[in-house]
C-alpha cells in the first residue's frame, strides 16, 4: 500500500491533465491541436488510474488503461480521416469554418480573423473524393480567401 | 252519447282536435280544397262534447237551485292519463329541511268544474265558427291545410291549457297556444311584417312565460306539488293540490306575505303576457298581421283570455296577497284606459280592435282584482260575451277585408254598408254589444264589473266621503260624474252586503304584509272605478268611430277589390260568401242576447261559484245576492251615450277620408297615434342595450378570450425561438455549454455531499 | 470467478456471432467482392438471435458479463432494433445485391455493414457488462463504428460537418465518462461493478465515497446526457441529424439511447437504494423536465424536417429520463423497478416509433424535381429535407403517409398507440413515488408530482408539431410527389415497424412484463413490484385536524 | 331474449362499425355510392343492435337499480401495478348516450351523403371508426379504456375536420385537437392519482371505475390542508379536461371554430356527442368519487354554468354566419346542463342528464340541416340567406322543429331538460344553500330563466331571417368563392359537388330522402321524449342518484342548510 499522498499528487496531474485537455478542446479552433487535447484528457484520466490502481494494489486499473490507450489509437485513426478531410474541403483547420449546419434564422458567427501570416500555398495532400462531387459550399468559399 | 263517461268525454274534447290536426297534415295533399274537412269535423265534435259536458256539470252544481247565499260545494272531476315525469323523494338530500318539495311528480291529469266547462265551450264553439268562417275567407289561399291544421292544433292547446289539472302542464300549453300564435301570426311567412310580427309576439310572450315559470317553481318550493287537485299516493296519504279540497278548506292554506306576493306578480306577469296587458301588450297590435279569423279565434275570443283565466283559477293565491291583487286590478284598469286612447285614434280597423280587446281584457283584469267573488264571476261572464261579440267584430272586419281586397285602412272605404248589408249588420250588433249598450251582451257583462269595482271603492253605506273621492279631477273629463251622486244612497244595500271584502282582504293580509298592500285603499279603487268608467265612454265612441268611417258615408271601394275577388263578378266589392256570413249571423245573435241570458238569475255567477278556486272562504265569503245596479248601469249607459253621440258628430255620414276630428286632440293625438311610444321605448331600453351588450361580448369573445388562448398557445413558440438562439452551429459553443452544465451538476453534488 | 472461459465464450455467444458476421462481411467485401453486406448483416443478427434465444437469464457473474433479464432485455432490443435499422440502412437492398454498376454508396455497403454490426456488438456488451472494463470497451465500440458510419454514409459537406461534430463532442463526451468510471474505481478498489457496490455501501460514511461519489454521479450522468441527447449534450442533435442521412437519423435517435439508459441504469442501481445523494434524484427530475421542455419547444418552429425530428429526439430522451429519476428517487426497491421498467418500456416503444418514422423519410426518398421536359436541363433532384416536402403525401403515397401518421401520433401518445402506454407508466411511476406522502414544498412528492405534470403538459405540447407534420401530409396538396426511390427495405422496415405498433397498441402486456423483468432484476434483491411500493399509512388522514 | 348473451351483443355493437370501416375500405375501389351504401348499412345495423340492446337493458329488472348491464371483461395490461382490463357495460348514466352515439352516426353518413365527393372512403371509415370510439367511451367501465376511448375521439375528427373541413379547416383542427388534449391530459393524471390513491390505501390494484368509486368512500382524498387539499386538486386536475371538453365558458372558443369549418357530419357528431364527454365524465368520476371537493366547486360552476347560458346567448345574437349562431347556442345549451349538474339537486341532474340526449338530438339536427342549406346556397351568411321557407318547405319545417326544441318549447324534448334543471336550481336556491349564498343563488337562477328568452329570442331571429321574408336568392358569387376557396387537396370535397348542388337551388331544393331519413328520426325523438320523458327517465334515475348522491351530500353538509324564508304552506299541510 503505498501511502495517500502519493495516490494525492497522481490524482492532481491527472486531474489538471483532464482539466487542460478540456479547456484546450473549448479554447483551441484548430481541429488537430483539439484532437491532440483530448488525447491529454484521456492521459490524464490513464494517470489517475494508474495511480488508483496501485493505491489499491488492483490490476484492474491497468488493463482499462491498456484499453484507454487502445482506444486512443483508434481515435486518432478516425480523428485523422476527419481531420484531411475536413481539410481537403475547407482548406484550412480552422473548426469555426465548420457552422453551416444550424438554425436557419441564426447568422453565421465570424470570429476574429487569424493573422494573415497563417497564409500557406495551396499544395495539400488530396485523398481521392469518396462518393459523389458535392455541390461547392458558399460558406466555405467565404472562408477560403480569409485563410 | 250516454254510454261514455265524464272523464271520456273531457279526453274527447282535446282529442278530437287534435286527431283533426294529424289529419289535416297528413292528408292535406290528398284533400286539397276540401282540406278543412278533418279540421272543421274535429272542432264541431270536441264542441258537441263540450256542450255534453257543460250540461252535465250544470246539472251537477244545480243552477237554478234556489238559495246560493251559502257557498257553493266545489265540484271538479279530475282524470288522471299517464305520468309525464317523477323525480321520487326529490329531497337534495337533507337540504330541504324547509321546502316542501318533497317530489317532483308530475301527471297528465285534466280537469272539469265549472269555470273549465264553460272555457271549454267558449273555446270549441268559437272555434268551430272560426272555422267555418275560414272556409271562406282561407279559400285559395296556398297554405289552406297548413292554417286549418294550426286552427285545430290550437284548438287542441287551448282546451288543454283550461283543462290541465296541474301548474305545470298549464306552462305547457301556455307556450303551446303561444307557439300556435306564432305560427299563424307568421302564416303568411312571406310578408316581413308578418314574420316580424310572430317573432315579436313570442318573445313577448317568453318573457310573461318567464314569470310563468318562476312562479311555476316557486309554487313547487312552497306547496311541494305543482298539481290543482289532491292526489292520493300509493301509500295512501295524500297530498293536498294547490287548488285541492283540502288546502282550499283550511282558512290559512295560502302563503301570503313576500313569498306569496312574489308568486302572485310572477303570475301576473305571466298573464299580462298572454292577454296583452301593460306593459306587455306591445304584441297583440302587431299580431294582427296573422290572418283575420286566427286574430279572431286566438286574439280576441280565447288565447288572449288565457291570462284571466289564470288569475281567476289561482283566485284563492291571489286573495291571500291583497297588495298583488289591487296591483292586478290597477294594471286592468290603466290598461283599459291608455289601449282605449289609443284606440280613439287608429285607422286601420283591425288594429281598433285589437286596441279594444286589450282595453276590454283590462276591465277583465280590473275586475279580477277586486278579489270579491262577484269580481271573478263577472270577469269571467265579461269574458264569455266578449269572446262572442269580438269574435263576431273580428270576422265582421275580416269580412270588409275580404271584400275589399285586404284593405283594412278606413280612410280608404266607406258606406260599405249597401255593399255588404249583412256583414254591417251583424258588425253594428257586435259594437252596440262591445260599447256596452243595453239590452246587448256587453251591457250586463260591464255593469257587473263596474259593480265589483264600485264595491271596493265605497265599502260603507255613508257616501260623505265620495266627495273627497280623488275622482273629483275627473269630473270634466267624465260628464256623467255629476248625474251618478245621488245613485249611492240607492246603492246602499248592495255596499253592505258586499262590504265583507275587508274581512278577506284583513285575512288574507293577516298572514303577512308586503309592501304592496299599501296601495290597496279604497281611494285606489275608487280612482279605478273611475278609470274604467271613462273607458267606457272611449270604448263606445271608437267603436262607433269605426262603424260610422267604414259602413256609413259615401259608398267607397279600393281598387284592389276589383282583382281582388273570389268566383264573384271580378268587377266590384261584394257581400261575404256564406261560408263566412252565416257564423257572422250567429255569433250576432249571441251577443245580442247571450248577456241577459246569463245574467238573469245569474245563473252563470252560480254556476261558476262552484268552481274550487271560488269556493275557498276567503273568496265565497264575499258572496253577493244577485242584485242589478241600476246606478251603476245608469252611469255607464250615460257614458256609452255620451260616447257615441261624439263619435256620431264627428263621423256619421262623413268621407272616412275627410279631416279626422281627433286633431284637436293636438299633440295629445299624436302620442295617441304613436301608442304612447312604447314600442320606441322598449327599443331604446332593451333591445338596442341588448343587442350593443351581444356585440361587445362578440368581440371580447373573439379577442379577448380566444386572444388569450392564442396567446397561451405561443407561449412555447417564444420559448423555442429563445432555445434556437443557441444552436449557433459552433461546435466549440456547444462544447462549452455542455461543460458548463456538468460543472453546474458536480458541483451542486458535491456542495450537497460536502454538506 | 468460478466459470472457465468457455463459459464466458458461452454467455458471450451473441456477440461473437455478430463479430463473425462483421469479420465475413469486411473480409468478404475487400476480397471476394461481396455486395450484399446488408444481408450478410441481417443474417448475423438473426443468428445472434437464435443463439440469445438458447440463453437463459442466470444472474452469475463471470469475467464481469452480467446474464440478468435486464441484460437479456437490452440484447433483444439491440437485435431487434438492430435488425430494423439493417433494412432501414440497407436502402435498396436487392438492387444493392444484383446490381454490379457503382451506385450511390454501393460499394460500401459491406463496410457499412461490418462496422453497424461492431456497433451492435458494442452495444450489446454494453447491456452485459458488469465491469467497468468491459462497460468502457462496450461503450467504444458503439462510438468509434458511430463514427465511421457518419462518415461512410455521407460524404459531402453536411455530412462531413455532422461528422465532424459529433467526433468532438462525442470525444469529449466519452472522456468525461471515463473520468467518472475512474471515480468509480478510486471508491471501489475494483472493476467490477458488484464489489464496487458492496464497497461504497459500506464505506458510505468514508471520505473518499464521499467526496468521490458525487463526482462519479454527476460525470456519468453528464457522459450518459450525451448519448441520451439530453441537456446538457443535447446541442449536437439537430445539427447531426440534418446533416446525416435518415438511416444513420434513426441509428442515432435509438441505439446510443440505449447506451446511456443502461450507463445511468447501472450507475442507479449501483448507487441505489442506500447510498444515492439525495440530490442525485432532483438533478435527474430537474433534467428531465429541461430537456423535454427543450426539445418540444425547439421543435416547434423547426421547419427542417429532421431537425424536428432531433428535437422530438431530445424530449423523448427527457420523457427516458423520468422513469431514471423515479428509480434514482427509490429508497423502495420497487420504486426502482417501476422506474426502470417504465423506462425500459418507454424506450422500446419509442425507438420502434421512431425507426419507422425515419425508414418511412428513408424509403420516399427524394422528390421530384420542378422540372418539364423541354425546360432546360434537368435539375438535381432533392432529397426531402423540409416539412413542406412532405405536403399531399396522402394523396401521392397513401401506405407511406398513414404509417409516418400512425408513427407520430404514437410519439405524441395518442391512445391506443405504444407511446401512449409508454407515458401511461411514466406518468404512472411519477405519480407513485412515495404516494402516501403528503405534498409540502420541496417534498420528493411535489417534484415528482410537478414532473409529471411538465411531461403531460409536453406532451400537449409535441403534439402541435407531429400534427403539424400529419397537416402536411393530409390536408395540403402538392404538385410534384415523392419519388420513393429510398429502397425498397426501408419500406419493409416501416412497415414492420408498423405491424409492431399496432400489436403493442393492442396488447403492450408482452413488451410491459419483460420490461418490468428487465426493471427487477436491475434491483438487488428486488421484490417483484407488485402495487405500489407504500405501505397504505394513512398518515394524510391522521395528520388531518 | 334467446340468442347470444347481452356482453357479446354489448361487444358486438361495438365492433359492427369497425367491421364496416373495413368492408367500406375494401369496397373504396367500387366508387362513392358502394361506401356510403355500405357505410349507411354498417350503421343502421348498429343502431339496430343498439337499439335491442337498450330494449333487453330495459327488459331486465336488475338495471333499474342502477347496476351494470352486459358487462364485458378481458384482461388488458395486467401486469404488476397496472390492472388495467378491457371491461365494458352499460348502466343508466350510459344508456341513452350510446343510443344517442349510434343513431347520430347514423344521421350523419346520411347527411353526408352527397355532401362528400373527394375521398369518400377515407371519410366513412373514419366516421365509423369514430362511431366505434363513441360507443365504447360509454360503455367503458375501466379508467384507462375510458382515457383511451374519450382521446381517440379526436383522432377521427381531427382528420374528418381538416380535410373535408371548409376554408380554415386546418387552423381549426389543430386548434381542437391541441386545446382538447391539453385540457384532457391533465385528468389523465387526476385519474391516475385516483387509482394510485386505491391501490395505496387498499393495497389492491384495480382500474375499474365502479371497484374505485367504493374505494373512494371508503379511503376519500383528503380535503384537509395537512392533505394538502389533494381532493380539490385531482378535481382541478379532472375539470380541465371535461370543462374544455364540455365546453364550459371561458374555454368554449375552440368549439365555434371546429363546428363552422367541420364537414355537416363531424358537426352533427361533435355536437351531438363529444359535447357530451365533459358531462358523462363529471357523473361518471368527479362527483361520486371526489365529492368534497364537488361541493366546494359546485357554487362556482353552477355560476360559470349561468355565464354561460347568458353569455353564449349574447354572442349568438350577433353572429352572422347561421352555424357558427348554432355554435354559440350549443355553447349556451351546454351552459344549462352544466348549471343542472352543479345545482345537485336529484331534480336538476336528472334534468341535466336527459338534457344530455336532448340537447344531441336537437343540435345535431340542427347542424345538420344547416348543412344542407349550405349545399343547396352554397352559403352560411343568414344575410344572403332568405325566405327558404317557400323554396323547402319541409326542410324549414323540420328546421323550426328542431328549433322550438331547442329553445325549449313545450311538448318537445328540450323542454323538459330545461324545465327539470330550473326547478331543480330553483329548489336548490330557494332551500338548499347558506343564507349568504341564497341571493346569489336566486339571482343566477333567475338569470337562466332569462336565459331561455335570450334563446328564443337569437333562435327566432335566425329563422326569421333565413326562412322567412321573400324567397332571396343568395348571390352566386358565394358558391363559386367557396369552391374556389375550398380549392386545392380535398377542397372540392369541403362541400357538395356542384353538379347537384347548382341545380338544387331550382328544382330539388326540399329535403331529398336520405336528408330525411337524416333528420326523421331525430324529429320522432324530440316529441316522444318531450310527451313521455319518464320513459326516458326512469331507467337512468337510479345510476344518476348513485352517481350524485355523495356530492349532493357533501353540498348539504358545506351548507349547513339555513332555513330560508319559511313558508307557511306546510306548516299546516299534514
Amino acid at each position: 500500500m503505498t501511502p495517500a499522498p502519493l495516490v494525492l499528487n497522481g490524482l492532481v496531474v491527472g486531474a489538471i491533465l483532464f482539466a487542460l485537455g478540456l479547456v484546450g478542446i473549448l479554447a483551441r479552433r484548430n481541429l488537430i491541436v483539439m484532437f491532440l487535447c483530448a488525447e491529454l484528457m484521456l492521459q490524464g484520466i490513464s494517470v489517475s488510474l494508474v495511480s488508483w490502481s496501485r493505491h489499491h494494489g488492483d490490476w484492474g486499473g491497468h488493463v482499462l488503461v491498456i484499453f484507454v490507450l487502445t482506444v486512443a489509437a483508434c481515435e486518432a485513426a478516425v480523428a485523422l480521416v476527419f481531420v484531411l478531410q475536413a481539410f481537403s474541403r475547407t482548406g484550412r483547420l480552422d473548426s469555426a469554418a465548420w457552422q453551416s449546419l444550424r438554425e436557419s434564422n441564426l447568422p453565421r458567427v465570424v470570429d476574429h480573423e487569424l493573422p494573415a501570416v497563417d497564409t500557406v500555398p495551396h499544395m495539400f495532400p488530396r485523398l481521392t473524393p469518396a462518393g459523389i462531387e458535392p455541390p461547392v459550399d458558399e460558406d466555405a468559399l467565404l472562408e477560403r480567401e480569409q485563410v | 252519447m250516454p254510454d261514455l263517461s265524464p272523464s271520456t268525454l273531457l279526453v274527447l274534447v282535446p282529442l278530437l282536435p287534435l286527431v283533426g290536426a294529424i289529419l289535416t297534415v297528413a292528408l292535406g295533399r290528398v284533400l286539397g280544397p276540401r282540406a278543412h274537412l278533418p279540421a272543421v269535423a274535429g272542432i264541431a265534435a270536441s264542441a258537441a262534447v263540450a256542450i255534453t259536458l257543460l250540461v252535465g256539470m250544470a246539472r251537477e252544481v244545480g243552477v237554478g237551485e234556489s238559495g246560493h247565499d251559502h257557498a257553493a260545494r266545489p265540484v271538479e272531476m279530475v282524470t288522471t292519463l299517464w305520468e309525464w315525469a317523477s323525480v321520487p323523494d326529490a329531497q337534495a338530500s337533507g337540504a330541504d329541511a324547509s321546502s316542501a318539495a318533497t317530489s317532483f311528480s308530475i301527471p297528465v291529469a285534466l280537469r272539469l268544474d265549472p269555470l273549465t266547462s264553460t272555457l271549454l265551450v267558449i273555446i270549441t264553439f268559437v272555434g268551430l265558427l272560426v272555422a267555418i268562417y275560414s272556409i271562406g275567407y282561407m279559400h285559395g289561399d296556398p297554405g289552406y291545410p297548413r292554417f286549418f291544421a294550426l286552427v285545430s292544433m290550437f284548438v287542441f292547446s287551448m282546451t288543454m291549457l283550461v283543462a290541465a289539472s296541474n301548474f305545470l302542464l298549464v306552462y305547457v300549453f301556455w307556450e303551446a297556444v303561444g307557439a300556435c300564435s306564432y305560427l299563424l301570426i307568421g302564416f303568411w311567412f312571406t310578408k316581413p311584417e308578418a314574420a316580424k310580427a310572430a317573432k315579436k309576439a313570442f318573445l313577448v310572450n317568453r318573457v310573461g312565460d318567464f314569470g310563468l315559470a318562476v312562479a311555476t317553481f316557486l309554487l313547487w318550493m312552497t306547496y311541494g306539488t305543482l298539481n290543482f287537485h289532491d292526489t292520493s299516493l300509493a301509500d295512501g296519504t295524500t297530498v293536498p293540490g294547490i287548488l285541492g279540497a283540502t288546502r282550499l278548506a283550511d282558512a290559512a292554506g295560502y302563503v301570503g306575505g313576500a313569498v306569496g306576493t312574489a308568486i302572485c306578480l310572477l303570475l301576473l306577469l305571466a298573464a299580462c303576457g298572454k292577454s296583452a296587458q301593460l306593459p306587455l301588450h306591445v304584441w297583440l297590435p302587431d299580431a294582427m298581421e296573422g290572418p283575420t279569423p286566427a286574430s279572431a279565434l286566438i286574439h280576441a275570443a280565447t288565447m288572449v283570455t288565457a291570462g284571466i283565466y289564470l288569475v281567476a283559477r289561482s283566485a284563492p293565491l291571489f286573495v291571500a296577497c291583497p297588495g298583488a291583487l289591487t296591483l292586478v286590478s290597477v294594471v286592468g284598469a290603466t290598461t283599459a284606459l291608455i289601449a282605449a286612447l289609443i284606440g280613439t285614434v287608429q285607422n286601420d280597423l283591425k288594429r281598433v280592435l285589437a286596441y279594444s280587446t286589450i282595453s276590454q281584457l283590462g276591465y277583465m283584469f280590473a275586475s279580477l282584482g277586486t278579489g270579491t267573488l262577484l269580481g271573478f264571476t263577472a270577469a269571467i261572464f265579461h269574458l264569455v260575451t266578449h269572446a262572442f261579440f269580438k269574435a263576431l267584430l273580428f270576422m265582421g272586419a275580416g269580412s270588409v277585408m275580404h271584400s275589399m281586397g285586404g284593405v283594412i285602412d278606413m280612410r280608404r272605404f266607406g258606406g260599405l254598408r249597401r255593399v255588404m248589408p249583412i256583414t254591417a249588420a251583424t258588425f253594428l250588433v257586435g259594437s252596440l254589444a262591445l260599447a256596452g249598450v243595453a239590452p246587448f251582451a256587453g251591457f250586463f257583462s260591464k255593469d257587473e264589473i263596474l259593480a265589483s269595482l264600485h264595491s271596493r271603492g265605497w265599502p260603507d253605506a255613508h257616501g260623505e266621503q265620495h266627495e273627497s273621492a280623488p275622482a273629483g279631477g275627473h269630473a270634466a273629463l267624465n260628464p256623467a260624474f255629476q248625474g251618478s251622486g245621488p245613485a249611492f244612497q240607492a246603492s246602499g244595500p248592495v255596499f253592505r252586503l258586499a262590504s265583507v271584502t275587508p274581512d278577506a282582504a284583513q285575512l288574507a293580509g293577516g298572514v303577512r304584509g308586503s309592501g304592496l298592500d299599501a296601495i290597496n285603499s279604497p281611494a285606489t279603487w275608487r280612482l279605478l272605478f273611475w278609470m274604467s268608467l271613462v273607458t267606457a265612454g272611449l270604448t263606445a265612441f271608437y267603436t262607433f268611430r269605426a262603424v260610422f268611417m267604414t259602413f256609413t258615408g259615401p259608398t267607397r271601394v279600393p281598387e284592389e277589390a276589383a282583382h281582388h275577388s273570389h268566383g264573384g263578378a271580378g268587377s266590384a266589392a261584394h257581400e261575404s260568401p256564406p261560408s263566412m256570413t252565416i257564423p257572422l249571423v250567429i255569433l250576432a245573435g249571441l251577443s245580442a242576447v247571450s248577456g241577459w241570458w246569463l245574467f238573469s238569475s245569474h245563473s252563470l255567477a252560480t254556476f261558476l261559484a262552484a268552481t274550487p278556486s271560488f269556493t275557498a272562504p276567503s273568496v265565497a265569503s264575499t258572496a253577493v245576492p244577485p242584485v242589478f245596479h241600476w246606478d251603476l248601469a245608469i252611469q255607464g249607459t250615460l257614458a256609452a251615450a255620451i260616447g257615441i253621440v261624439i263619435a256620431a258628430l264627428g263621423h256619421l255620414g262623413k268621407r272616412s277620408d275627410g279631416p279626422q276630428m281627433e286633431r284637436f286632440l293636438g299633440p295629445l293625438e299624436t302620442l295617441f297615434a304613436n301608442r304612447f311610444y312604447i314600442d320606441q321605448i322598449y327599443a331604446a331600453l332593451i333591445v338596442k342595450p341588448l343587442e350593443l351588450l351581444a356585440t361587445v361580448a362578440a368581440v371580447f369573445d373573439r379577442y379577448v378570450i380566444d386572444g388569450l388562448v392564442d396567446l397561451l398557445a405561443r407561449i412555447p413558440l417564444g420559448l423555442g425561438g429563445i432555445v434556437r438562439q443557441f444552436q449557433s452551429g459552433l461546435l466549440q459553443r456547444y462544447a462549452l455549454a455542455g461543460v458548463i452544465g456538468m460543472l453546474l451538476i458536480v458541483l451542486a453534488l458535491v456542495a450537497r455531499a460536502m454538506g | 470467478m468460478n466459470a472457465t472461459s468457455l463459459d464466458t465464450f458461452a454467455l458471450l455467444a451473441p456477440e461473437i456471432v455478430l463479430v463473425l458476421a462483421a469479420l465475413v462481411a469486411y473480409l468478404g467485401g475487400a476480397f471476394v467482392g461481396l455486395r450484399f453486406g446488408w444481408l450478410v448483416a441481417a443474417a448475423g443478427i438473426a443468428t445472434a438471435m437464435i443463439v440469445t434465444r438458447g440463453q437463459s437469464p442466470n444472474p452469475t457473474f463471470s469475467a464481469g458479463v452480467t446474464i440478468d433479464a435486464f441484460s437479456m432485455f437490452v440484447r433483444w432490443t439491440v437485435l431487434s432494433l438492430g435488425l430494423l435499422l439493417c433494412f432501414v440502412q440497407a436502402g435498396d437492398l436487392f438492387v444493392s445485391a444484383v446490381s454490379r454498376g457503382p451506385g450511390l454508396h454501393r460499394g460500401s455497403t459491406c463496410e457499412e455493414a461490418g462496422t453497424f454490426l461492431l456497433l451492435l456488438t458494442g452495444l450489446s456488451l454494453v447491456g452485459v457488462a458488469g465491469d467497468l472494463v468491459l462497460l468502457f470497451a462496450g461503450l467504444e465500440l458503439v462510438s468509434i463504428p458511430t463514427y465511421i458510419l457518419l462518415a461512410l454514409k455521407r460524404t459531402d459537406a453536411r455530412g462531413q460537418e455532422a461528422s465532424l461534430k459529433y467526433f468532438f463532442l462525442s470525444l469529449v463526451a466519452s472522456a468525461v465518462f471515463l473520468y467518472a468510471l475512474v471515480c468509480l474505481y478510486g471508491m471501489g478498489g475494483s472493476t467490477d461493478l458488484q464489489a464496487i457496490a458492496a464497497r461504497i455501501r459500506s464505506e458510505a460514511t468514508s471520505r473518499t465515497v464521499q467526496t468521490l461519489l458525487p463526482l462519479a454521479a454527476g460525470l456519468a450522468i453528464v457522459g450518459a446526457a450525451f448519448r441520451l441527447a439530453a441537456v446538457p449534450m443535447h446541442f449536437y442533435a439537430p445539427d447531426v441529424y440534418e446533416g446525416t442521412s435518415p438511416g444513420n437519423a434513426a441509428l442515432l435517435s435509438t441505439l446510443p439511447k440505449l447506451a446511456g439508459i443502461v450507463i445511468l441504469a447501472r450507475l442507479v442501481a449501483l448507487l441505489s437504494p442506500a447510498a444515492s445523494p439525495d440530490l442525485l434524484w432532483r438533478i435527474m427530475v430537474m433534467l428531465a423536465a429541461v430537456t423535454m421542455t427543450v426539445g418540444n419547444v425547439m421543435a416547434l418552429g423547426q421547419r427542417n424536417l429532421r431537425r424536428l425530428l432531433a428535437c422530438s429526439s431530445i424530449a423523448h430522451a427527457g420523457y427516458l429520463l423520468v422513469g431514471v429519476a423515479v428509480a434514482a428517487s427509490g429508497s423502495e426497491t420497487a420504486t426502482v423497478a417501476g422506474g426502470f421498467s417504465a423506462t425500459l418500456f418507454y424506450l422500446a416503444t419509442y425507438a420502434v416509433a421512431t425507426i419507422g418514422l425515419f425508414g418511412g423519410i428513408a424509403y420516399l426518398g427524394h422528390r421530384w424535381p420542378e422540372w418539364t421536359s423541354g425546360g432546360g436541363p434537368r435539375p438535381p433532384r432533392e432529397e426531402i429535407t423540409t416539412v413542406e416536402d412532405l405536403d399531399g403525401l396522402s394523396a401521392t403515397n397513401p401506405v407511406a403517409a398513414f404509417a409516418i401518421a400512425v408513427f407520430l401520433l404514437s410519439l405524441a401518445g395518442i391512445p391506443p398507440l405504444p407511446g401512449f402506454w409508454g407515458k401511461l407508466s411514466l406518468a404512472f411511476a411519477a405519480l407513485g413515488v412515495d404516494w402516501s406522502a403528503a405534498i409540502t414544498a420541496d417534498s420528493r412528492r411535489a417534484w415528482f408530482v410537478g414532473l409529471a405534470v411538465v411531461l403531460v403538459l409536453n406532451a400537449a405540447i409535441a403534439s402541435a408539431y407531429y400534427l403539424r407534420v400529419i397537416a402536411a401530409m393530409y390536408f395540403k396538396s402538392t404538385k410534384r410527389g415523392v419519388q420513393a426511390d429510398g429502397g425498397l427495405a426501408a419500406g419493409i422496415a416501416m412497415l414492420v415497424c408498423l405491424v409492431v405498433v399496432g400489436a403493442v397498441s393492442i396488447q403492450p402486456r408482452g413488451l410491459f412484463v419483460a420490461a418490468s423483468r428487465a426493471g427487477d432484476s436491475l434491483v438487488p434483491a428486488a421484490a417483484p413490484a407488485a402495487g405500489i411500493s407504500s405501505t397504505p399509512s394513512d398518515s394524510l388522514v391522521s395528520q388531518g385536524p | 331474449m334467446n340468442g347470444f348473451s347481452p356482453s357479446t351483443h354489448l361487444l358486438l355493437t361495438i365492433a359492427a362499425p369497425l367491421v364496416g370501416a373495413v368492408v367500406a375500405w375494401v369496397l373504396g375501389s367500387r366508387g362513392t355510392s358502394a361506401v356510403r351504401q355500405s357505410a349507411a348499412v354498417t350503421s343502421c345495423v348498429t343502431l339496430a343492435l343498439a337499439g335491442w340492446l337498450i330494449v333487453r337493458f330495459l327488459a331486465e329488472p336488475a338495471t333499474a337499480s342502477g347496476l351494470p348491464f352486459a358487462l364485458v371483461e378481458l384482461p388488458w395490461l395486467t401486469e404488476g401495478i397496472f390492472d388495467v382490463r378491457f371491461s365494458l357495460g352499460l348502466d343508466g348514466l350510459s344508456l341513452w348516450m350510446f343510443g344517442l352515439a349510434a343513431l347520430l352516426s347514423l344521421t350523419a353518413v346520411l347527411v353526408s351523403w352527397d355532401a362528400i365527393t373527394d375521398r369518400p372512403v377515407g371519410f366513412y371509415v373514419l366516421l365509423l371508426v369514430l362511431e366505434a370510439a363513441m360507443l365504447g367511451v360509454f360503455a367503458a367501465r375501466d379508467v384507462v379504456l375510458f382515457y383511451v376511448f374519450f382521446e381517440f375521439t379526436l383522432v377521427p375528427l381531427f382528420f374528418l375536420i381538416g380535410i373535408w373541413g371548409h376554408d380554415e379547416r386546418r387552423r381549426a383542427a389543430v386548434k381542437f385537437f391541441i386545446y382538447t388534449l391539453a385540457g384532457s391530459v391533465f385528468t389523465f393524471l387526476g385519474l391516475l392519482a385516483i387509482v394510485l390513491w386505491h391501490t395505496a390505501h387498499t393495497n389492491t390494484v384495480t382500474f375499474d371505475i365502479e371497484a374505485l368509486t367504493d374505494g373512494m368512500k371508503v379511503h376519500p382524498l383528503p380535503m384537509t390542508a395537512a392533505g394538502g387539499w389533494l381532493q380539490m386538486i385531482v378535481f382541478l386536475a379532472l375539470l380541465a379536461g371535461f370543462a374544455v371538453k364540455v365546453p364550459i365558458v371561458p374555454f368554449h372558443t375552440w368549439l365555434p371554430l371546429a363546428h363552422v369549418e367541420a364537414p355537416t357530419g363531424g358537426s352533427v357528431d361533435l355536437a351531438g356527442v363529444l359535447l357530451k364527454l365533459g358531462i358523462y365524465g363529471f357523473l361518471r368520476f368527479s362527483m361520486p368519487m371526489l365529492p368534497e371537493a364537488t361541493a366546494l366547486a359546485a357554487p362556482w360552476l353552477f355560476g360559470l354554468g349561468v355565464a354561460g347560458i347568458i353569455y353564449g346567448g349574447l354572442v349568438a345574437l350577433v353572429q352572422t354566419d347561421l352555424k357558427r349562431l348554432i355554435a354559440y347556442s350549443s355553447v349556451s345549451h351546454m351552459g344549462y346542463i352544466v348549471m343542472g349538474l352543479f345545482a345537485l339537486t336529484p331534480v336538476a341532474t336528472e334534468g341535466a342528464t336527459l338534457q344530455l340526449v336532448n340537447h344531441g338530438l336537437s343540435s345535431a339536427g340542427l347542424f345538420a340541416l344547416v348543412g344542407m342549406i349550405y349545399e343547396r346556397f352554397h352559403t352560411r351568411n343568414i344575410a344572403s340567406l332568405g325566405g327558404i321557407a317557400s323554396k323547402a318547405p319541409w326542410l324549414a319545417a323540420f328546421f323550426m322543429l328542431f328549433t322550438f326544441s331547442s329553445i325549449g318549447l313545450p311538448g318537445l324534448n328540450g323542454f323538459v331538460g330545461e324545465f327539470m334543471i330550473l326547478a331543480g336550481s330553483f329548489q336548490r336556491a330557494w332551500s338548499g344553500v347558506a343564507a349568504n349564498w341564497q341571493p346569489a343563488y336566486l339571482a343566477m337562477a333567475l338569470l337562466a330563466v332569462g336565459g331561455v328568452v335570450l334563446g328564443a329570442w337569437y333562435m327566432l331571429w335566425a329563422v326569421e331571417r333565413v326562412f322567412f321574408g321573400g324567397s332571396r336568392e343568395p348571390p352566386r358569387s358565394h358558391g363559386h368563392d367557396s369552391s374556389v376557396t375550398h380549392g386545392g387537396h380535398g377542397g372540392h370535397g369541403g362541400h357538395s359537388g356542384h353538379g347537384p348542388a347548382d341545380h338544387a337551388t331550382h328544382d330539388r331544393c326540399d329535403l331529398r330522402w336520405h336528408e330525411l331519413a337524416a333528420v326523421l328520426p331525430l324529429a320522432v325523438f324530440c316529441v316522444w321524449i318531450g310527451l313521455a320523458p319518464a320513459t326516458f327517465l326512469a331507467p337512468a334515475a337510479a345510476s344518476v342518484r348513485k352517481a350524485t348522491a355523495a356530492s349532493s351530500a357533501a353540498f348539504a353538509a358545506r351548507m349547513h342548510t339555513t332555513e330560508p324564508a319559511a313558508t307557511v304552506a306546510q306548516a299546516q299541510m299534514p
